[in-house]
């Protein structure tokens, strides 16, 4: 493990960029971009902060690669678990006109 | 791999009684609060033979329910209950946790060379929450029992049904956290935890197959976990989440039960697997060939037994593509199955074959497994799946993967490691006959079940059409023998604590580290900790491992 | 045929059996071959390599051999390959149902099966049919899911609450097969069985001629229509409060939140029972919920009536109900629908 | 790990199967991160559902959205993101030996921790008074209902499951406290204050996602 400074400066940072964060995807929310940008933009800043809290207040930034792979692991798996049920309700509701 | 250890097993002096795990302290307070891996295998294989022999019960009941076409011997509502519990007992409180939790727990430790698993405290509390879990079960099938059968499928598990189902999915939920701790804790001590030398590549098999399976606890146990929760909220404070009524989608609960569910089925086959390669090479007295396509097989079969659980939903209404995707990826699943088979396979060519009790319920594994997997194939090929999907085709295809394969893998590891388990001997020839009795049984019991399938004889039913009658008939007769078969074991096993011979550190003249130890093996496994030399080698026999006394079976 | 034969494969008499058969048989062929060859193998290596007091006392350090790793899995790879194109052709002929195929109804409940011809014969626990003919089914459910299986037919499919599935067959051997829930669906889930009788097109006829027939589907839904006064609102004209319904199955329709719908069966459900959830635009919400108030079954025959409704309004002419059907609609006051 | 001269006599929290304390740190972290992909894929069968109805009824979930106050889910997003800061100087302060640093973090995580739960009980009860509980109090009159019950079902299921997440987490700080005091948590071995520190990042990082897609869709477009 790396060995950070004390100081809690960067920390903090990171928590300025978190709440600047929290307040554009707000902002943002209020303007429609249409069906899939708005949410697409939602997802981005959501993933942006995400990632900030892994990488720093988690330390996975400087730590070893098997805790990287470990943080990535569980993400990507959940992915393919997202993509395979929805490749189920997706062609139910779209390409075939299914259910609704 | 003897000559590459340094250390031996400590030898007390003569005379000196040996001080080992069982006997260094005594007491109820020295089992309950153990942290030893080695004790903890102990209490979860004392509690998995409890559920096997309480499921087996309800399978007794089931068979001679289905001696004739009527219902004479229990009414529609308890027959039901007999097979949702019989599902409940062997899956969830037997098969899952029994080749991990009790020889996993036990060995892996041992053959790694460590002291014990990384978290010794969240193994013991993995055997609590599975003791509570179970006990939550228990008290639902005291209380009348549970007919969803063990699948839960909505809206009949959420709304429809007038049984115990909440108590008993909480069971599964808490039962599910001692999975997931298992898992982890297997994970992390097969990375961080092995003996000085021990590098991926001379890991046993068993030890990869655990890597594999942990993967799948640790992946797969959580999204059961939830959709319990979700199927108890929707139960007792009607949220919507499955019944259409409120305008769920019950096939979304389909979707999340077998994406755990699926998989589960490898968390039972893949530590099997891994204990026949051990197995294999041991009496052959050689290594395994294609270790490194072994091990990735595991991994592969893993990997892509995660992306298949569509195949349970061909008919359900689910989209004609997705079906398409997932027919061809379980296909997959057959490859590096098949890879392990042709590899056991090499293994026994040349090899110095020694017919032991162990041996044959490897070979047994092996033959029931190969038409399991066949049969599986089947399934996932949508056009039969038309005709078979839940009939007793499906019935007669999971039980040999289940119980031929994974129960058979089951008892040969516990025939092969209880030498160094008590440090016992059981008797050869009941040994031997009771595995032949349960490979002839086993066979008589289920065959016919696929003939029933084929014919269209559904699942679940307790009432029949009367030209099924004669294959049901050699099905119980079948499972009779199969009982018998069952029983015997225990008992020579209980016999063996206290009048089996002697077994030795290594009876079977086998390699690996856990046959380095005395046995039964210390409280710290190992009086010196091993280191293994750079140039050992996973199951490497030769002339000079055999020395001292010749296999208790041979003599 | 005759129940008492010990059969291992069971009767086919649908034009899928056949081929649900033969590729049952090359799998089973595959499998055969594959089961006997590792017995085989275990059994000679068990005897040929078994250790000998004279013999060598551990086995020839083989460690494996990369080519025949890629053969053995390669091999199973193909043979697998074959079955799923195979298997999803046959599968894919299943799940296609037939533009011209004659369309009856089918509502499982705990525990029996409800069938409707397109004549109009209602039957419980019993379908017949006749040989040579296209025939689909289009089923749901009044409660858990169930699945209809008919064994000779090679055919399955699951029946939920809420969702329209199809299942389609041609017969084409007279007899009388079983029929079963093949879906565990409660306490007599086992006696949630039936026959089906396959009938040469002669006697078909002369059965349906022996029964009594009542209404069709679309008439019992025009009645449905009358008695539960959508037709105060839903007017043939667009005169109504409602939108006309004539000729909107199967078109596409603009809705309230900007989407574009199909309107299907399972859209035309949820208008019925759910009349919010999916608004369609220019419409405000007056429709009261039929949740409860009509069967599955009642669902079926207004959808069945809304398709029969032609799309050129200004030449239509309603059908005319069979006598019977009037009486319970005409009688219903229209405004004690309150919107 | 590569060290083969076995301790006789261990370290001070050291535990007796381990070599070093750098394997025990490194064992204690990975087990920490599989228990928390562990979590992800229990979140991830929350948030497929909610993907999976979404996409039934989006225009349900757009309108029944408009029923949460975005003020208050704003404010909470922002108590939860200074928790995890305390969270931070928590695991620095138990890191760098200050008993100080580490009580004080932990304090502070604690009080940011119960005042989210506080803000959230405020919302829960407004539902309550709403009629918007499904299955308890549930009425809602207009168009989409079905689909508004089930986002309702899905907010109370995932707030649900992520606030008893923080009540266990916040049950454990509790517990911490005493041994943080007695200065149980050396430079060497704090793997637990570094453990629970994943695990309140990874509740933090739950709500980072549930926030935009309970309350903010279709903001601009209802």
């Amino acid at each position: 493990m790396s060995e950070h400074s004390s100081s809690l400066m960067p920390y903090v940072l990171v928590l300025v960029g978190l709440l600047a964060l929290t307040a554009l995807t707000v902002l943002v929310a209020l303007v429609d971009f249409g069906h899939p940008w708005s949410d697409a933009v939602a997802l981005a800043i959501a993933l942006s902060k995400a990632s900030l809290v892994v990488l720093f207040f988690m330390h996975v930034k400087g730590s070893t690669p098997l805790i990287k792979l470990a943080a990535a692991g569980g993400f990507f798996w959940m992915l393919i678990f997202f993509a395979f049920i929805l490749s189920d309700v997706l062609e139910r509701t779209t390409l075939v006109s299914g259910w609704e | 791999m003897s000559t590459n250890v340094a250390a031996e097993a400590s030898h007390p002096a003569p005379g000196d009684k040996p001080v080992h795990y069982l006997n260094w302290a005594y007491g109820v307070r020295s089992w309950l609060l153990t942290t030893d891996h080695k004790r903890i295998g102990i209490l979860y294989l004392i509690s998995i033979t409890f559920f096997f022999f309480i499921g087996g019960i309800y399978a007794t009941l089931i068979r001679l329910e289905l001696l004739t076409p009527q219902a004479d011997l229990v009414q529609p509502d308890t027959y039901n209950r007999l097979f949702t519990m019989h599902g409940i007992m062997m899956i969830f409180f037997f098969l899952i946790p029994s080749i991990p939790a009790v020889l996993g727990n036990f060995c892996i430790p041992l053959m790694i060379g460590a002291k014990d698993v990384a978290f010794p405290k969240l193994n013991l509390a993995s055997w609590y929450m599975f003791m509570i879990g179970s006990t939550m079960a228990m008290f639902s099938l005291i209380t009348g029992g549970v007919d969803t059968g063990w699948t839960f499928y909505t809206p009949f598990s959420t709304t429809y049904s007038n049984t115990y189902v909440a108590p008993v999915a909480i069971g599964i939920f808490v039962n599910g956290f001692s999975s997931i701790f298992t898992g982890v804790n297997f994970m992390a001590t097969i990375h961080r935890m092995r003996a000085p030398g021990m590098t991926w590549f001379k890991l046993p098999l068993f030890v990869w197959s655990h890597y594999a399976t942990s993967l799948i606890m640790v992946l797969g146990t959580p999204v059961l976990a939830i959709t319990l929760v979700l199927v108890a909220l929707e139960r007792l404070f009607h949220f919507g989440f499955f019944d259409p009524a409120y305008g769920g989608d019950p096939v979304l609960f389909q979707h999340l039960f077998w994406f755990y569910s699926h998989p589960a089925v490898y968390i039972m086959i893949l530590p099997g697997m891994g204990v026949v390669s051990e197995i294999i090479a041991a009496f052959s007295r050689k290594p395994v060939f294609g270790y490194r396509f072994v091990a990735f097989a595991s991994l592969g079969i893993a990997a892509i037994g995660f992306l298949v659980w569509g195949h349970h939903l061909f008919l359900s209404s689910q989209g004609v593509y997705a079906g398409m995707i997932f027919s061809a990826i379980s296909m997959m699943v057959a490859v590096p199955s098949a890879v392990k088979v042709f590899n056991w396979m090499a293994t026994l060519f040349r090899g110095s074959i020694e017919y032991s009790t162990p041996m044959f319920y490897a070979l047994g594994f092996i033959g029931l497994f190969v038409i399991g997997g066949l049969t599986g194939v089947m399934l996932a090929t949508l056009g039969i799946d038309i005709h078979v999907h839940d009939t007793y085709f499906v019935v007669a295809h999971f039980h040999y993967i289940m119980v031929g394969s994974a129960v058979m893998g089951y008892l040969g590891g516990l025939h092969y490691w209880w030498p160094k388990i008590t440090g016992r001997l059981y008797s050869g020839f009941w040994s031997h006959l009771s595995a032949l009795l349960i490979f002839l049984g086993f066979n008589l019991t289920f065959f016919p079940q696929f003939l029933l399938g084929y014919l269209g004889m559904p699942r679940r039913y307790h009432v029949y059409p009367e030209e099924f009658q004669v294959l049901h008939v050699l099905s119980t007769a079948g499972a009779s023998v199969l009982a018998v078969g069952y029983v015997i074991p225990l008992v020579y096993f209980l016999w063996s604590l206290k009048w089996g011979r002697v077994a030795g550190d290594n009876p079977w003249q086998a390699a690996g580290l856990e046959w380095h130890t005395s046995s039964p093996p210390p409280v710290h496994n190992f009086t010196t900790p091993p280191v293994l030399a750079p140039d050992a080698e996973p199951y490497h026999y030769d002339e000079e491992l055999l020395t001292g006394t010749p296999s208790p079976e041979l003599a | 045929m005759s129940f008492s034969d010990f059969q291992l494969i069971p009767d086919g008499a649908s034009t899928l059996a056949s081929k649900v058969d033969a590729l049952y048989f090359f799998a089973l062929a595959v499998s055969a071959f594959f089961s006997l060859l590792i017995a085989v193998l275990i059994f000679f290596f068990f005897v040929r390599y078994r250790r000998r007091i004279d013999g060598p006392q551990v086995g020839e350090r083989i460690h494996g051999s990369t080519p025949l790793e890629i053969v053995w899995s390669a091999i199973p790879f193909v043979i697998t390959m074959v079955m799923f194109v195979w298997g999803a052709m046959v599968y894919y002929e299943k799940s296609q149902v037939p533009a011209d195929a004659e369309e009856f109804l089918a509502t499982g409940k705990q525990w029996m099966w409800k069938f409707q011809h397109p004549e109009g014969h209602r039957e419980i626990n019993a379908l017949h049919v006749p040989v040579g003919k296209r025939i689909r089914i289009t089923m749901t459910s009044e409660d858990v899911i169930h699945s209809l299986f008919i064994p000779a037919f090679r055919i399955k499919q699951d029946v939920l609450p809420g969702r329209y599935t199809t299942l389609w067959f041609e017969a084409t051997r007279p007899g009388t097969y079983h029929l079963f829930c093949a879906e565990y669906c409660g306490a007599e889930h086992s006696r949630m069985i039936g026959s089906v009788y396959v009938m040469e097109q002669d006697d078909y006829q002369d059965w349906l001629s022996g029964g009594r027939s009542g209404l069709t589907p679309a008439e019992s839904g025009a009645a449905l229509f009358t008695q539960h006064a959508c037709d105060t609102c839903h007017k043939e004209q667009r005169t109504g409060r409602g939108p006309s319904l004539h000729g909107i199955a199967g078109q596409q329709v603009r809705l309230a939140s900007g989407r574009t719908l199909t309107r299907d069966d399972a859209y035309l459900r949820q208008s019925i029972v759910h009349p919010g959830a999916e608004l369609v635009a220019g419409y405000p919400l007056l429709m009261p919920t039929f949740q409860g108030q009509i069967t599955e079954e009642g669902i079926l025959h207004l959808i069945a009536y809304l398709k029969s409704l032609s799309a050129p309004a200004a030449e239509y002419s309603p059908p005319i109900p069979p006598e019977g059907a009037e009486q319970g609609p005409s009688s219903a006051d229209p405004s004690e629908v309150n919107p | 790990m590569s060290e083969t001269s076995s301790v006789t006599v261990h370290a001070p929290g050291l535990a007796h199967h381990f070599d070093s304390y750098e394997q025990q740190k490194e064992t204690s972290l990975l087990g920490m991160w599989l228990f928390l992909v562990q979590e992800v894929m229990f979140f991830g069968g929350l948030f497929v559902t909610y993907v999976y109805y979404r996409s039934l009824y989006p225009h349900a979930f757009n309108v029944g959205a408009r029923e949460l106050d975005v003020l208050w889910g704003t404010v909470n997003t922002g108590v939860l993101l200074l928790s995890s800061f305390t969270m931070v100087v928590a695991v620095m302060g138990a890191k760098h030996g200050s008993r100080g640093g580490l009580l004080a973090g932990l304090w502070g995580t604690i009080g940011f921790g119960l005042l989210f739960l506080g803000i959230k009980y405020v919302e829960y009860s407004s539902k309550w008074e709403h009629q918007l509980v499904p299955g308890l109090n549930f009425d809602w009159h207009g168009e989409a209902a079905r689909g508004i019950e089930i986002f309702f079902s899905l907010y109370f299921g995932m707030t649900g499951m992520h606030a008893l997440h923080m009540v266990v987490g916040i049950a454990i700080m509790f517990f911490m406290l005493r041994p943080a005091a007695r200065g149980k948590w050396t430079p060497e071995n704090h793997n637990f204050v570094e453990g629970f520190g994943l695990y309140w990042h990874f509740v933090d990082i739950v709500w980072i996602f549930l926030f935009p897609f309970l309350y903010l869709i279709g903001l601009a477009s209802e």
